[in-house]
C-alpha cells in the first residue's frame, strides 16, 4: 500500500511538512510545478528520510531555470516516468 | 463492490477559500456510496472545526454548522492533527464537534491503510 | 497544464482514462468561451481536443460548475440564462460521478 | 466579498466611486452566467446591481477577460464565439484605465 | 505619507512578516478576511512594533468563530471604520 | 497632471500562478503612463529573476525573458529584498538582469516615497 506524493507549490506553503507528517516508509515524492523549488533546497531535503526516493519533473525544473541545479539526492524524470510511478504505487496523494 | 477506504484531509481555513467547502461536499457525496469515510484536518484546516462560528456577517453558510452534518451521513471518524491544533492555542474544547487528535504515528497508520487519500 | 500533459503521456503509454471530473476552480478548463493570447496554449482547446480525439468521458462538477457560470445548454434553460460556456465534449453531473470513478478506476489521480 | 461590502460602505458614508477595475481572477465577479445556491449571496449579480443603482464604472481589464471566457457582445464577435458571460453593466478595456483610476482618484484600494 | 496595511490571509502564508518588512511608524494594519487569525496569535502579534496601531475586521471575527477571543492589542473594527482608515492615510497597501 | 510614484510588489513565483505575469502587465502600464515606477521582488517573487529560465517544455512564455523589458519601458528601479534572496540561497549573480539589492531600512524608504504601492 505504497504512495506516491506529488507536491506542487514552493517552500512558501509548507507543503512537504505536512506531507513528511504522514509520509510511510517505502513512499516516494515527486516535486512537480512551484514544487520544484524544493529540489535545490538542501535543508528542506536533509527533512525527508532516506526511506522516501525523491523526483523532480524535468519540465518544471527546465522552465524555471533549475535544470543542472538540483541537489544530487534528487532524481530527475519526465512524464513518462510520473505516469509509471502512479501506476508502481497503489496510490497518488497530491499536495497543493 | 467492495467497499474501500477513503480519507480527506483538508489543511485550509473556511471563508477564505472554496476548498473546506470542497472537500466537505466530496466526502458526504463518498459517504453516500456506502464507503469508509476519514476525514483528517491538519494546518490552518483546524480552524474549520472552531466553535461559534456564524457566516452571516459575510453572507455564507457557516461551516462550522455544516461539519455537524458529518455525523449524520455517517462519517465518525473525525480527526485532527493534534500538533496543528497546539500550534494554533487550541484545545478539543474550542472545537463544534467531537474529534479524535492524532499523533504523527496515528496518521501514518491512517494514511497507509487508505485506499484513496484526497486533498482538496 | 500538468494535469493535461499527463493524461496525454498515460494515453500515448497505452492507459485508458476511464473519467475525467473537473471539481471548483477545475471546472473554468471547460470554458468554449476563453481566448489565450497567440503565443500561449489554449488549455480549454487542449482539453477539449483531447477529451474529443480520444472519446475520454468529461464531467464538470454540477455545483462548481453552475456557480461560476460554466453551464451548457441544459443548466442554461434551467436557469432562465442566454448564453452557454461548456464545451459540448463535456457534461455537468454531480459528485457521485467522482466517487463511481475513484471505484471503478485502476487508480485516482488528483491535481491541484 | 470585502470588496463589495466595501463599495457598499464607502457609497453610503458619502463618498464617491471612480471607477471599478476588475483584474485577474477577478473579472469572474462579472460573469453573468454564475448560478449561486438558494441559501448563498450570489456575488455577480451583487456587483451588478450596484454598478447600475449607483451607475458606477465597471471595467473589466481585457486580457485577463478574454482569457477566462468573460466577454461582451463586441468580443464575442471579434472571436468568433456564439455566447457572451459578462454582464452589460460593466465594459471591457485596457491596464491603462487602472493607471487612469490611479491618477484621476483620491485614494486606490486593492483586494484579492 | 503614512500606509494602512490590510491582511487577508492567515499566518500560514507569512503575510505579515513581509508586511513587516516594509512597514513605517505610523502606519496601522487592519485584519480582515483569514487574516483575522492574526487577531489571537499572541506571538505573531508581538512582532509588530507598537508605534503600528492594529485593528481587526468585526464581520471576519464573527464569522469565524473569533469575536471577544481577539488580543487585547486588536482594536475590533466594522466596515465604517474601515472606509475611514482608508481616507486618513495616504495610500493603502493590501497583502493577499 | 503631475508624474506619481508607483511601487510594485511582486511576492510569487513564475508559472505555478498568473500573479507574476499579472504585476509586470500592469508595471509597463504604468510605464507608458510615463510615471515613475519602481519593482520590488520580496519571498518566492525572487524566483522569476532566475536566469535560464525556458518555458516551452510547459507551453508558457519565459517570465524572464520578459523581465528584461523592464528596461526598454523605462523601469530602471528594479529592486530585490536581500534577505529574500539569501533566504533561497541565491545571489545577484544568479539573476537574469541587473538589480538593486535592497535592505529593510532601504525598502521602507521606498515604499513610504511612494504613492501608490500595488501587491499583485
Amino acid at each position: 500500500m505504497s504512495s506516491l506524493h506529488t507536491i506542487s507549490r514552493s517552500s512558501q506553503h509548507e507543503l512537504l511538512q505536512a506531507c513528511l507528517k504522514i509520509i510511510n516508509p517505502g513512499d516516494e515524492i515527486l516535486f512537480i510545478e512551484d514544487g520544484v523549488y524544493y529540489c535545490c533546497d538542501k535543508k528542506s531535503l536533509s527533512l525527508i528520510s532516506r526511506d522516501n526516493y525523491v523526483y523532480g519533473l524535468r519540465e518544471d525544473l527546465v522552465a524555471r531555470g533549475l535544470r543542472d541545479k538540483q541537489d544530487a539526492l534528487v532524481e530527475v524524470v519526465g512524464y513518462h516516468k510520473f505516469v509509471e510511478l502512479t501506476v508502481q504505487h497503489s496510490k497518488t496523494v497530491s499536495w497543493f | 463492490m467492495s467497499k474501500k477506504a477513503f480519507t480527506f484531509i483538508s489543511r485550509t481555513a473556511p471563508y477564505g477559500s472554496n476548498r473546506p467547502k470542497m472537500s466537505l461536499d466530496a466526502a458526504l457525496a463518498t459517504a453516500v456510496f456506502e464507503q469508509e469515510v476519514n476525514y483528517l484536518f491538519m494546518d490552518d484546516g483546524v480552524y474549520q472545526l472552531l466553535a461559534n462560528q456564524n457566516g452571516e456577517p459575510i453572507q455564507a453558510k457557516t461551516l462550522g454548522n455544516a461539519l455537524e452534518t458529518l455525523d449524520l451521513y455517517g462519517i465518525d471518524e473525525v480527526c485532527v492533527d493534534y500538533e496543528s491544533l497546539q500550534k494554533r492555542n487550541l484545545e478539543a474544547g474550542d472545537l463544534t464537534i467531537p474529534v479524535t487528535l492524532l499523533d504523527a504515528t496515528q496518521m501514518r497508520a491512517l494514511i497507509n491503510q487508505s485506499d484513496f487519500v484526497i486533498n482538496l | 497544464m500538468t494535469a493535461y500533459q499527463f493524461a496525454r503521456n498515460l494515453l500515448d503509454q497505452g492507459h485508458d482514462i476511464y473519467r475525467v471530473f473537473f471539481y471548483g476552480d477545475g471546472v473554468f478548463t471547460l470554458n468554449a468561451l476563453a481566448v489565450s493570447p497567440q503565443d500561449e496554449i489554449n488549455l480549454p482547446q487542449a482539453w477539449h481536443q483531447l477529451i474529443e480525439s480520444h472519446e475520454i468521458e468529461s464531467i464538470a462538477c454540477v455545483s462548481s460548475a453552475i456557480s461560476r457560470g460554466i453551464i451548457n445548454p441544459r443548466e442554461a434553460e434551467r436557469h432562465e440564462k442566454d448564453s452557454v460556456s461548456l464545451f459540448e465534449s463535456s457534461d455537468i453531473a454531480g459528485l457521485g460521478q467522482l466517487v463511481d470513478a475513484a471505484l471503478q478506476s485502476d487508480r485516482l489521480i488528483n491535481f491541484g
